[in-house]
Parts: structure tokens; C-alpha cells; sequence
């Protein structure tokens, strides 16, 4: 896998737009949404770079973890940012 | 004896801190005495360490007994030994004065024994992070330990309920972005030398050609650090913080949090990356940042009403001169750093363990609340004065010795920066004369009854602070007077000689 | 000057402080207090009695070094100018404190244990700075001194006397701390900090290092000496009850002042480098105006205390005019004068106690008629009064008259000028107290003398001015402490000295 | 860092306009002088680590060398980092559930059960499943990838799926704590989360007791071959960090999103007092 | 070069959105994309050309360069606990700052704390 390698760098370019979208969106759910896609695909990206361990615990801890964690602020909070 | 000391002052907070939530969990009893002897043992683990550290050398101790850059060693040397100790003798007086429960605290949500055992675990854990910060030899592990200490000190903060949270919040972004430029400048040595340990690191920094690259990665841990540290630009988040503490936890966090980043920054940047040009760089740009925060400071605090905030940005000029101290880099100025953070942990904690106290207990948080305590309660204020004079410097307390050295280094390192320094430290203690003699004169001398909005009815008779804040405040001044007393054995054998105590510093200091 | 290793400087400082937590324990059983303070006061006085006979065999006490700081010990040597100081406040604090007992009973004031406990404390900061053998043990005095005397210049606590407190604060601790930056500096210039005759400093530094320097010790010992810019705080601590005037004024703080400006002129810069560095000349022109912008001020003010607190800072600044010039006579009248002014001014005070004590009256316009209602009282005045003068056969006249001597020696022709327009100016805002009290009518005739422990402290001491007056060596020898420390700063300082000693 | 003083929002970002790019470049030019991407010869390969590539297998037992490094080489920062997440626990519940955090508005959905039949009976194959599969991958942890802390979380979000779709099993009518249909009530949790790290330190007294290092398992006694004593204490530690994740997971569920308190009174029914 | 240069763009975005952004719920979803920032920094350190996963199989003796450096892919598995430790912290702050100030707009937040 050279370093040039058009998946990795698609990869990443898809996490670094998930990231941003993720802080720009206004809704609360969409943006807990859009995070969680952004973990998973940075848990793919470990897996590629075969981090295989990060990406099983960023995977579950990051993504699924973290996510459900923010819907359910959502839900105790209000969905809208004010 | 000697090889199990390292293992226990580790371990020990790391266990109380289970233990006790699980105490309190399973039996609902109160946990106070549990603490107290898990604090006051761990305290007996630092004393043996300081006690065969200055007896018989520094120890090494590899964790895992794996050596070396492998595994993760522990390091104790007169430095490390020194603020182990303060720390775990701080943690003993802020674990008595958690007895001074919500139930007094009006401020605080109500207090049932499960809750008070998990703010009890939460002082442990933050003890055990703080001597995991002070005893690592391994930079990543130093990461680790600055979470676990920085996570207990934001449960620790929020437990004041309403705008405490809030500040704990902030506290907790300020402390997040620290730890990440922090790791990040981790990242880059591991990258430029492969390893993590700090002996190796300052072994192999020199070699390492790539100077951008290294000042990045000083830049970034410096950064980091002096978040944590409250260096000046970067204090935002310390005067909430430290005001809408619950007491206990405030006279704790104010005592010491702030100084176990500064000797994380002295270990690093004085000590393993003194070698690059980049650390001299940093250090030097930190002794002008520490002026700034000196002055910055006390003018600050001069303009507060409140007592506690005042206690707080009084405690952002005196990280500003432990800095100036650590910035300058040569013994006296380190001497005289080290000397400045013992002597102001020991005051500034006496002073928020008070002030919190009276603010509780007088429900209210301004100067005026301090009018007539004097004739009240004369044992805890006399503690209070002695502890505000050795904030200001004035002789017979260790506040004026620890100037004194930096003032003499400042004078010893000479140049523009030498004089910024001595200049400001000065004017520091004229600025600390006026804020903290102005809550003198009303403690002593101004009678309640001409204190603007005071109505006697509302205030209490009977002693000023309850006991488990006057011990503490009383302890804690008694200490004051005796290092001031005893400045200068203290300064021969307690204060590590920075020389030989570790591999290297700055070449330029006389 | 060989030394003698011995623990009584140590006793003389520590017997104040000693007492201070005996006073503050006994606050129920008055008697015990005083008691406390009067045996302080004795053993202060024996040990500093017990340490003249080395002083004037030509030897000094030292008392051993304590650890301090890295080359700076905490170190106390009974030299003859410190133990001329350390004498005239032992003895004056035994005055003052029978004078307090009477004082504070018949006015009733609250508190007493505290003072008590503060006036302890001060005198035993005040022979700490007598005794100091080097710049760090004498600035740690001078900083408890300040902190000692602010609870009793605010003894009265009402917000009008806080804001006095607070002004006598502002001047002596900014200036504390600059004293701090500039002994630190000294410190690592010259490392120890000794005092020795003639100074240290010679060549330590560039001559511009040394200026500021200078400028620095001098704002430090300077505005605890009243010289002129830095006065203000002294008729503002007037607020204060009288004997703590007369601490101020005769015992301890302001004293410490000028002997602090006269420490620093002989002992930290010796009169040849002020000379080399040119600042004699200034130094002596600020004395000089100071002397007479006070004298002016002195003559236009009603308030009985604050006239003599401006007395005082014209007074004190004759000293600072001694040290200026240099010269071994000068040195010596300067150094007599501490002493002189110390019991001449003290009288002045007890009598302005006196008088507000038994009449309540403040202002010198109401005095009239109280001399022959108060003779005792008044005639201890008039006694003070022209020994501030200058009059022969009142110890104000040997330190001017040698001070004349001393700048004689040095050409400076002027000096004689201005002590004689000076004594002058004494007799303008001095007599007509005595005129007012005695000449004029009086209004009632109940006033009496006050009680007995309110007469007998001033008539004692012009007795004892009277008795210095005529023959300066009396008692614990003065004057031989003068000259003996005037002749130790000459012996270092040989060229530019023509006058020896009669 | 704080957040910015009561500036205008132009402020704020002209600050940042400038500031950030400042950062990234800053930052990009001292990567550019770092050793290559995927250098086989850069400092970072060839240091420390080779030693942990060839030995790892001989002296720990454990052919997941991450494992080997995390749980054995550097079994001390494991430690911390349980420590960690035991803080974030503890932290959760001093500030929302014990005594003090009484919500004040009624959690909506997170509390009530779904109860859609297809959910339902999903959730009765599905968690038994992900429940096996945590503990398998706990157990294979030195072998496969995985570990204690991946087992725990995955052990915690079956706990979670099942207080998602079932709710709290039966609503306490007030007087006693709901109990879930399954795993731990807060308080149960969090004593799953303190054992965790009595075990996990336990262990390492346990080696200083018989003479070792803090954390030194070859000198427990759980065998001959001292690669298979390190492989058995590997497992051990990696079950207590399974315990506190799961617990804290538990936890951290718990009082962030059902709002669940200590004394597990049904919330959002009464109206707490503002504090 | 390029892959750092990716991580250095998320750490700065994660800083920028920390900085700037007004609610506190997204500061904290830009804290964790900094967090994230610095683990995809460290990961792409522990990249070797050529090598495998660093989990041995039936091979012969291990040699270094055939498999991946195991010491980052160790400290990234702490800094994401400890990631997922600070979020879960702050969010049970959040939820109590929400509950007792009925915001989380920075400004209006520290109107009310004045």
C-alpha cells in the first residue's frame, strides 16, 4: 500500500469532510449522526493502515459508544443547538 | 523497605480510590476514616521516599519489570520525592476538611454517605494522578496520569452544583486541549527519537537534527503544560474554577493542581529537552509570559471584591513566578521556584480552606463578610494572617524567602529579562500588600456593625469555621511560619539541588 | 574591633518577642500584662547595660550566625552605634510602658492586650534593627517593625483612623519592599552584606549601578526616617494614642529610620564613596530642606501632636544631615542626637499625653492657664522645648554644636548657616506653647496634675536630658558610643578627613 | 482557551481566522522533517519497538503483540487508563445521580420502553449473541484482536440495547428502584466498576508481595514457564478491565440518557426544587 | 507527509470548532475530532511499508520489519478510552448545566452566571 495509496487518501479526505459537516450541521441528532460516520470511517482507515486493534476499539468505543451517548443528550437536552 | 515504597504510593491512591465508593456503595456508612488513613498512609509512602531518595540516591524503578525505554520506569530524586510529598500532605488536610460536607455548605446539594464516598474516591484518584504526574519517567505516561488527575479534579468541581458545572465545564475543555497539544507533541518525539522514556528522550534529542520538527514538539508540550500550569495568556479557565469549587476540593486544587503541571514543565523543559535551542527559546519566552502573569495578577486582583476570586488571581501571579523561576533555569532561580511553589501551596491552601469556609458560613463572598472575625474566632484569623503575610513576602513566613531567591536569581541572570522579572516581582508584592492587607484590616479592625449591608442577626455567633476547616487552616499556617522559620535548613536539605539532582540544565547558568 | 561571640544580642531582641504570646495569653489579669512588659523591658535594658563594658574596651558582642539564607546569616553585633540606639530604647520603653499603664487606665481604652503585645513586639523589632550585623537581618527587623506598629497606629478603629493606618502602610511598606529589591541586589553584589565601618560597596559595582542602589537603601531607610518627600505618614499616625506617638516618634520606628539612613551613609557606603559617587551634597540639601519646609509647617499648625510630629521630622533630618557630610564630628553629633532628640522628644510627648488626659483639650490655642494648673508637666516641656532648641546645657546643643564642627571640617559653611536658623525656628513654634500655657489667663481652676504614673515618665526624663546636657558621657556613656562609632567609620575613610576629635 | 470573553461574534472568528491557519501551517512544516510515512527505517521503527515485535511472543505468551505491550510491557499506562475511565464513571455519578441531580424535565423517549414486536424480537436473538461475543473476545484477547476494553464496551452496549428496547423492566411504582430486566442497577455498576480496579492493582500488590516489581506477573506463582505465568496474569488483568468498562459503560448510559438516579426513583415525576 | 498533513488538519479544525463555535454541545463534538486528530497522527506513525498486521501467525521467528510497529497502536487504544472517558464526563455535565440553566449557548450561559 504506497504511501500515495488513492484509498487512504480518499479515506481521509471523507473523514476530514464528515468532521467538518459534522460541526457545521445544526441539529443536534444530525450532527451526532454525522459523527458517528466520521468515527467509523476513521476505524476503517485504521483497519487499512492495519491498526486492527485502534480500529476495533474506535470502532465500538468511538463510534457506537460515543454516539448513542450524544443521541441520548439529544434526547435529554433539546434536539435543536441553541 | 526502599523497593516496595515506589509500588504502594502509586498503588495505594489507585486502590482508595475503589475502595472507598465501594465502601460506601455496599454498606452506606459514612467513609471518613477509611480515607483519612488511606490518605495518611500514602502521605508515610512519600515520606520513606523522600527520606531514601535523600539518604541514599535516587531511586529507579522499572514498573512491570520491564527497564528502561522498554517498560515504564519511575524516577525519584530530590524534585520529584519533594512534590510528592507536598501533594500527599496537601491531600491529607483537604481529605479532613471534605468533612465540611454540603450539609454546611449551603451552596452544595444535599449529601447522603454513597455521595460522599465518591468525592472521597475522587480526591484519591486525584492524589493518585498527581503522584502518577510527579513519580513517571515515561512521557506518555505522564499523559495518561494528567487525565486521570485532570477527570477527578472536573467531578471534583462540579459536585458544587449549579454554576460550579458550568465552570467545570470550561475547566474540562481548557484541561482536554491541553492533554491533546500535550500528546501531540508526544507524538513528535516519539517520531524523531522512538522512544518514550525521558532519559532516553534527552539521550537522543541532541542527535536529532530536525530542528523544526523539534521546536514543534517543544512548542506543543510547552503549550500544553502551561494551560494546565495557568501560565499567563492561557489562564482563562482557572479564576471560576478555583471559586465555584466546593471548599475542600478548592483549598486541594488551588494548593497544588497548577504546581504539578509546573513541574511536569520543569522535568520536561528544564531537564529533557534542555538540550534543543527550541527549549531555551521556550524557556525564555516563559520567564517574560511569567512576568506578564505576575503583574497581570495581582493588578486583577487587586480589582476583585470577592475574596475567593482575589485568592484566585493571586494565585495566577504566583504561577507566573514559579515560572519566572523555571524559565531562568539556573539553581538559585530553580531553588527559588520550587521554595515559591512549597510556600504558596501551603498559604494559598490555608487561605481557600478559610475564605471558602467563612464564604459558606457568612453567605457571602465579599471583603465586608471578613468584618469582626478577628474578635470572633482570634486562633483561625491569626492562622489567616500569617498565611496573607506569607503571601505578601513579609519575613518571619516562607513567602518572603522563596522572593527572595527568585529576586536574587532575577538579579543573577541579569539582562532585559532579569530586570522585567525583578522589577514585577516587586511590584507583585506591593500589589499582593494592598488586596490582602485590605481583608486584614476588616477582619481585625473594622467591627461588623459599620460593614456596609451587614445585619448581625444574620451572622452566626460561635467560631468562625467549623473544625474540619480550622484544623486544616491552623495546620496549614503553623507550617508556613515553621519553613520560614527554618528557610534555610529547608533550602539545604529539602530543596533538591538542581545541579546534581538531575542530567542536565541550561549550559548558561552561572 | 574584635568580636565576642556571645548569646545577649540575642537576649536583648528576644526578650520582646518572648513576651508577645505571655501578653496575648493573659488578657483576663491586666496586672500580669504589664508585669509582662516591664520584665521584657528589664531584661532588654541588662542585657543591652551588660554589653557596654565590651563596647567600650573597643570589643562587640556577636551573637552566633543562624542559618538564613545561602550566605546571609541571621546574625546580631552589639557595635557602639547599635548599642547607643538599642540603650536609648531600652530605656525610653520602660518610660513609655509606665506611661501606657496610666495612660490607657484613665482613658479606658479597649484593647489593651493587644497594644501591649503590639509594643512588645515593636521595641524587640526596633533593637533588632539596632543590633543587625548584616542588610538581610535588618531589613527582616524593619519589615516586623512595620507590621508591629500598624495595629497600634490603628488602635482606635474607627474608619476616620484605618484610613491613617492605611496611608502609614502605604508609605512603609512600598518602601519595605523596595528596601527588599535593593538588600537583595546589595546581596548578590557583594555577598553577606555585612556592615562594616566605611562600607562595603566600594567597587562592587559601576558608579551607576551604585546611584540606583543608593537611591533605593535610601527610599527604604528614608521614608521610615521622615525625609521630606516621604513624611506624609507621620502627623497622619498622630490618630494614634499618645504613648504610641511617643513609640513612634522617640522609641522605635522613626529611629530606626534615621538610624538606618546613618547605617547606610557610614556602614553599607562609607563616607568616601558617597563622596566619589557625589552623593553627599544632594543628600545634605535634601536634609536641609526637609529641616526647614518642617520647621515652616510646625509653625502654622494648631494641633498640638501633629506640631510635634513635624518637630520631629525636622529633627530627624539633622541626623540625616550628619551622615551626609561624613565627617567623623558630624557622624558622632549625628549619632548623639538619636539620643538627644530621643528623650527630649519624648518629654515634649508625655506632656502633650498629660495634658490630654486630664483636660481632653488637643489644640495648643486651649492650653491657656494650664501651666499653672499643670506646673510639673509644663516645666518638663519648657525643659524639652529649649533642649530642641539648642540651648547650651541641654543635650540639643552638643549634637548641633558638633555638627557645626563636623561640616566646619568639611567647608561646608553653610551647615552652620542653617542650624543656627533652624534653632531658631524651634524657639518660634516651641515658646509660644509656654507662653499660651503660662502667661495666659486660664479659664477653670479644677484642672489638676493627671495621676501619678502620667507625671513622674516626663519629669523623669528632662531630668535625665538636663543631666545628658551637662556631661554626655552620664549614665551608659553616649557619647563615647558617638564618637567610638564615628571614630570607627573615620579610621577607614583616611584622606579626605582633616578634623580629629577633641 | 476558555471560551472567548463577551467579544462579538467578529471578533471571535477575525482571532481565528488568523490564529488556526497559523497552527495548521505550523504544524505541517515541522511534520514535513519527519521521518517518511511507512519509513521501515525511521526512529520510531527501529528503536524501541523491535524488541516488542520479536520478543513479545517469547517473554509474554501472547501472539497479539498489542496485547503483549498493553496489558505486560506497559501494563502500568493500562492501569491509568482504567483509572481513567473509572474517573469518568465516578464523575457521572456525583454529578447526576447522587442526590444532587434531580432533572427537572421528563427524559423523553430513552425511558419508556419501544416495545415494537420486531424490535423485540430482535433484541431476544441479538443480545445473547453480542453478550458471547464480548466474553469471547475478552478471553482471545492475546490472540485475535480485542481485549479487555473492547469486550467490556461491547458488553455494555448489550446492556444498553436492552435498556433501549425493553426500558427499565418494570417500572418501580416509587417505592422500590427499578430494577433493569438485566445487568447491574448504578449502584450494581458501580461496584462492578470498583472491582475492576481492586483486581486489576491487586494483581500488581500481588506480584510485589512475592518479591517482583509493581505489575512485574512473572513473579507470581501460576506455573513453571515464566511466558505462560505472564500469559495467565495478562488474562487476568484483562477480566478486570472488562469489569470496570462494563460497569462504568453501564453507568455512563445510565445517568446521562435514562437519567436514572441513586436512589433509582422513577424520574422527571416530581418536580426537584432548582438548587 | 500528506497523512500527517491530514491529521494536522483535523487536529486545527477540532481547535477551531473547540474556539469558536457558541453551544457547548458542539465544542465538545470538536473536541473529540481533536482528539481523534491526534490518534490518526500516532497510527500513521506506526505505519511500515510492507508489514503486516502486528499479530503474529504460524510464521517462523518474528522478524522487525515484517510486522508493524505495536507501541502507538498501544498508547492510541488509551487515548481513545480516555477520549470517550472526557466526552461521557462532559456530556453528564451538559446535561446538568442544560437541566439547571435551560441553555447551552456559551453567551447566554455566562449572562446568567454574572
Amino acid at each position: 500500500m504506497a504511501e500515495g495509496h488513492l484509498i487512504s487518501i480518499g479515506l481521509l479526505a471523507a473523514m476530514v469532510v464528515s468532521a467538518a459537516c459534522a460541526l457545521a450541521v445544526k441539529d443536534l441528532l444530525t450532527a451526532a449522526a454525522l459523527f458517528g460516520a466520521f468515527s467509523f470511517l476513521t476505524a476503517t482507515w485504521f483497519a487499512l493502515l492495519g491498526a486492527v486493534d485502534v480500529a476495533f476499539t474506535e470502532a465500538c468505543v468511538g463510534g457506537a459508544l460515543t454516539t448513542i451517548l450524544f443521541v441520548s443528550t439529544a434526547f435529554r437536552t433539546s434536539r435543536r443547538f441553541d | 523497605m526502599r523497593e516496595l515504597l515506589p509500588g504502594l504510593l502509586v498503588a495505594l491512591p489507585l486502590v482508595g480510590a475503589a475502595l472507598v465508593p465501594l465502601v460506601a456503595a455496599l454498606f452506606r456508612r459514612t467513609t471518613r476514616v477509611a480515607a483519612l488513613t488511606l490518605h495518611a498512609a500514602i502521605f508515610a509512602a512519600a515520606l520513606g521516599l523522600f527520606w531514601s531518595a535523600a539518604a541514599a540516591g535516587p531511586i529507579r524503578y522499572a514498573v512491570g519489570g520491564w527497564p528502561g525505554p522498554w517498560g515504564i520506569e519511575l524516577w525519584f530524586d530530590g524534585l520529584s520525592t519533594l512534590i510528592a510529598l507536598l501533594v500527599a500532605g496537601m491531600a491529607c488536610f483537604a481529605s479532613f476538611a471534605q468533612t465540611f460536607g454540603p450539609d454546611r455548605d449551603r451552596t452544595a446539594p444535599a449529601s447522603t454517605p454513597l455521595r460522599e464516598g465518591l468525592l472521597r474516591g475522587a480526591l484519591l484518584l486525584l492524589v493518585g494522578g498527581l503522584l502518577g504526574i510527579v513519580a513517571t519517567r515515561d512521557v506518555f505516561n505522564l499523559f495518561v496520569f494528567l487525565e486521570i488527575s485532570s477527570l477527578a479534579a472536573y467531578t471534583l468541581v462540579a459536585s458544587g452544583g449549579g454554576r460550579s458545572t458550568v465552570a467545570a465545564f470550561r475547566y474540562l475543555l481548557a484541561g482536554t486541549a491541553a492533554g491533546s497539544l500535550y500528546l501531540f507533541g508526544v507524538g513528535f518525539l516519539y517520531a524523531l527519537t522512538g522512544t518514550l522514556n525521558m532519559d532516553d528522550l534527552a539521550a537522543r534529542l541532541p542527535s536529532v537534527e530536525a530542528d523544526a520538527a523539534l521546536t514543534v514538539a517543544v512548542v506543543l508540550i510547552a503549550v500544553g503544560l502551561s494551560i494546565k500550569a495557568a501560565l499567563f495568556p492561557l489562564h482563562g479557565w482557572l479564576p471560576d474554577t478555583y471559586v465555584y469549587t466546593p471548599t475542600p476540593a478548592a483549598g486541594f486544587i488551588a494548593a497544588v493542581m497548577a504546581k504539578v503541571s509546573a513541574y511536569a514543565l520543569l522535568r520536561l523543559l528544564g531537564e529533557v529537552l534542555a538540550g534543543t535551542t527550541a527549549g531555551a527559546v521556550v524557556l525564555e519566552i516563559m520567564i517574560w509570559l511569567g512576568v506578564a502573569g505576575v503583574v497581570a495578577g495581582g493588578v486583577l486582583a487587586v480589582a476583585q471584591r470577592a475574596v475567593t476570586r482575589m485568592l484566585a488571581w493571586s494565585s495566577i501571579s504566583a504561577m507566573g513566578m514559579i515560572l519566572i523561576g523555571v524559565g531562568m533555569g539556573s539553581a538559585l532561580a530553580i531553588t527559588g521556584a520550587l521554595f515559591h511553589m512549597a510556600a504558596h501551596a501551603l498559604a494559598k491552601g490555608c487561605l481557600f480552606f478559610g475564605a471558602g469556609g467563612i464564604r459558606a458560613l457568612e453567605d457571602g463572598d465579599g471583603v465586608d463578610r471578613w468584618a469582626g472575625l478577628g474578635s470572633r474566632a482570634p486562633w483561625t484569623l491569626a492562622a489567616l494572617t500569617v498565611a496573607a503575610l506569607s503571601m505578601i513576602g513579609i519575613p518571619p513566613t516562607a513567602g518572603f524567602f522563596s522572593k527572595y531567591y527568585l529576586l536574587s536569581a532575577s538579579i543573577a541572570a541579569g539582562g532585559p529579562a532579569g530586570i522585567a522579572a525583578f522589577a514585577a516581582i516587586i511590584l507583585s508584592s506591593l500589589l499582593a500588600t494592598v488586596y490582602f492587607l485590605r481583608v486584614l484590616e476588616a477582619a481585625w479592625f473594622r467591627t461588623p456593625g459599620d460593614a456596609p449591608e451587614a445585619d448581625s442577626e444574620r451572622r452566626p455567633p460561635g467560631p468562625v469555621l467549623p473544625r474540619p476547616l480550622a484544623v486544616p487552616v491552623v495546620g496549614l499556617a503553623v507550617l508556613v511560619l515553621l519553613t520560614g522559620i527554618f528557610a534555610r535548613p529547608f533550602e539545604r536539605h529539602v530543596l533538591p539541588d538542581w545541579e546534581s539532582g538531575t542530567a542536565r540544565i541550561s549550559a548558561e547558568a552561572p | 574591633m574584635t568580636d565576642i561571640v556571645s548569646l545577649r544580642p540575642l537576649l536583648a531582641v528576644g526578650a520582646g518577642l518572648a513576651v508577645v504570646l505571655p501578653i496575648l495569653l493573659s488578657g483576663r489579669r491586666p496586672a500580669l500584662r504589664e508585669a509582662w512588659t516591664f520584665v521584657a523591658g528589664a531584661v532588654q535594658l541588662g542585657a543591652a547595660l551588660s554589653m557596654l563594658p565590651a563596647a567600650f574596651a573597643g570589643a562587640a558582642h556577636v551573637s552566633p550566625a543562624l542559618p538564613l539564607l545561602p550566605g546571609m546569616p541571621l546574625q546580631f553585633r552589639a557595635d557602639p552605634l547599635g548599642l547607643l540606639f538599642l540603650t536609648l530604647s531600652s530605656v525610653l520603653w520602660l518610660a513609655t510602658s509606665s506611661y501606657s499603664v496610666g495612660y490607657l487606665r484613665s482613658l479606658g481604652l479597649k484593647h489593651q492586650t493587644g497594644y501591649f503585645a503590639a509594643f512588645a513586639a515593636a521595641v524587640a523589632a526596633a533593637a533588632g534593627v539596632a543590633l543587625a550585623a548584616n542588610l538581610v537581618t535588618f531589613l527582616i527587623c524593619y519589615e516586623v517593625l512595620t507590621l508591629a506598629t500598624w495595629p497600634l497606629v490603628v488602635h482606635k478603629r474607627t474608619s476616620g483612623v484605618l484610613g491613617s493606618g492605611r496611608s502609614y502602610l502605604a508609605y512603609t511598606l512600598i518602601a519595605g519592599q523596595l528596601l527588599l529589591g535593593a538588600v537583595v541586589w546589595a546581596g548578590t553584589l557583594v555577598p553577606g552584606a555585612q556592615f562594616t565601618p566605611g562600607g562595603f560597596l566600594a567597587g562592587a559595582a559601576s558608579d551607576g549601578v551604585l546611584r540606583v542602589l543608593f537611591v533605593l537603601l535610601l527610599v527604604g531607610v528614608g521614608s521610615k526616617a521622615a525625609v521630606f518627600p516621604l513624611h506624609g505618614w507621620l502627623p497622619a499616625a498622630m490618630v494614634a494614642p499618645t504613648p504610641v506617638s511617643a513609640l513612634l516618634h522617640a522609641v522605635a520606628v522613626v529611629k530606626a529610620g534615621a538610624f538606618g539612613v546613618l547605617r547606610l551613609t557610614g556602614w553599607v557606603f562609607g563616607p568616601d564613596l558617597m563622596h566619589d559617587l557625589g552623593l553627599s551634597l544632594p543628600l545634605a540639601a535634601l536634609a536641609a530642606g526637609t529641616i526647614l519646609m518642617a520647621s515652616l509647617r510646625a509653625l502654622g499648625e494648631d494641633h498640638f501632636k501633629r506640631r510635634l510630629a513635624y518637630s520631629t521630622v525636622s529633627q530627624l533630618s539633622y541626623i540625616v544631615l550628619g551622615g551626609a557630610i561624613g565627617t567623623p564630628l558630624a557622624l558622632a553629633g549625628a549619632a548623639f542626637h538619636i539620643v538627644a532628640h530621643g528623650f527630649l522628644k519624648i518629654t515634649l510627648f508625655f506632656c502633650a499625653g498629660s495634658v490630654y488626659a486630664a483636660t481632653g483639650r488637643e489644640h495648643i490655642s486651649q492650653l491657656s492657664g494650664l501651666g499653672r494648673a499643670m506646673p510639673f508637666t509644663f516645666a518638663a516641656f519648657g525643659v524639652g522645648a529649649l533642649g530642641m532648641a539648642g540651648i547650651p546645657m541641654l543635650p540639643g546643643f552638643i549634637s548641633k554644636w558638633n555638627l557645626a564642627l563636623g561640616a566646619l571640617d568639611d567647608h561646608q559653611v553653610w551647615v552652620v548657616a542653617l542650624l543656627v536658623v533652624s534653632g531658631l525656628l524651634n524657639l518660634a513654634y516651641y515658646l509660644p506653647i509656654l507662653r499660651i500655657a503660662v502667661f495666659e489667663p486660664g479659664d477653670d481652676r479644677r484642672v489638676r496634675e493627671p495621676s501619678a504614673w502620667l507625671v513622674a515618665p516626663p519629669v523623669f526624663a528632662a531630668l535625665a536630658a538636663i543631666v545628658l546636657g551637662l556631661n554626655p558621657d552620664a549614665g551608659a556613656r553616649f557619647w563615647f558610643l558617638a564618637e567610638s562609632a564615628a571614630q570607627s567609620v573615620a579610621a577607614h575613610a583616611p584622606e579626605f578627613l582633616t578634623g580629629g576629635l577633641p | 482557551m476558555g471560551a472567548p470573553r463577551h467579544g462579538g461574534t467578529r471578533v471571535r472568528w477575525l482571532l481565528g481566522a488568523a490564529a488556526f491557519p497559523a497552527l495548521f501551517l505550523g504544524l505541517v512544516l515541522g511534520m514535513a522533517e519527519l521521518p517518511e510515512f511507512g519509513d521501515p527505517g525511521s526512529p520510531a521503527s527501529t528503536h524501541v519497538s523491535p524488541r516488542f515485535i520479536e520478543d513479545a511472543a517469547a517473554e509474554t505468551g501472547a501472539a497479539n503483540m498489542v496485547t503483549a505491550v498493553l496489558a505486560d510491557y506497559r501494563g502500568y499506562d493500562t492501569l491509568g487508563e482504567t483509572a481513567v475511565i473509572f474517573a469518568a464513571g465516578l464523575g457521572c455519578l456525583v454529578i447526576l445521580a447522587a442526590a444532587g441531580g434531580r432533572p427537572n424535565r421528563p427524559a423523553a423517549g430513552m425511558s419508556h420502553p419501544f416495545g415494537s414486536v420486531i424490535l423485540d424480537a430482535a433484541t431476544r436473538i441479538l443480545v445473547p449473541v453480542v453478550l458471547l461475543f464480548a466474553v469471547y473476545v475478552l478471553i482471545h484477547g492475546h490472540i485475535s484482536p480485542g481485549g479487555g476494553f473492547q469486550g467490556g464496551v461491547l458488553f455494555g452496549s448489550g446492556l444498553i440495547m436492552m435498556r433501549l428496547v425493553w426500558g427499565p423492566a418494570h417500572a418501580g411504582d416509587g417505592q422500590q428502584p427499578e430494577v433493569p430486566a438485566f445487568g447491574p442497577s448504578l449502584r450494581g455498576s458501580l461496584i462492578l466498576a470498583c472491582a475492576g480496579i481492586l483486581g486489576y492493582a491487586g494483581i500488581g500488590l500481588a506480584a510485589m508481595a512475592f518479591g517482583g516489581e509493581f505489575l512485574n506477573y512473572g513473579t507470581l506463582p501460576l506455573g513453571s514457564d515464566p511466558a505462560h505465568v505472564r500469559e495467565l496474569a495478562t488474562l487476568g488483568i484483562e477480566a478486570a478491565v472488562f469489569l470496570t468498562v462494563a460497569g462504568t459503560v453501564g453507568v455512563l448510559f445510565d445517568t446521562i440518557s435514562i437519567g436514572m438516579r441513586e436512589s433509582g426513583v422513577p424520574l422527571g415525576s416530581e418536580r426537584g426544587p432548582r438548587e | 507527509m500528506t497523512t500527517y498533513a491530514f491529521a494536522a488538519a483535523l487536529f486545527t479544525l477540532g481547535i477551531a470548532g473547540m474556539a469558536l463555535l457558541p453551544n457547548l454541545l458542539r465544542k465538545l463534538l470538536a473536541m473529540n475530532v481533536m482528539q481523534v486528530a491526534v490518534i490518526v497522527f500516532f497510527v500513521s506513525l506506526a505505519f511500515k511499508d510492507g508489514a503486516t498486521v502486528p499479530i503474529l501467525g504460524q510464521g517462523g521467528a518474528p522478524q522487525a520489519a515484517e510486522f508493524m510497529n505495536p507501541l502507538p497502536h498501544t498508547l492510541m487504544l488509551t487515548a481513545i478510552v480516555v477520549s470517550v472517558s472526557t466526552t461521557g464526563l462532559a456530556l453528564g455535565l451538559l446535561v446538568r448545566i442544560r437541566s439547571r440553566f435551560e441553555t447551552l449557548n456559551e453567551r447566554r450561559l455566562l449572562d446568567k452566571l454574572r
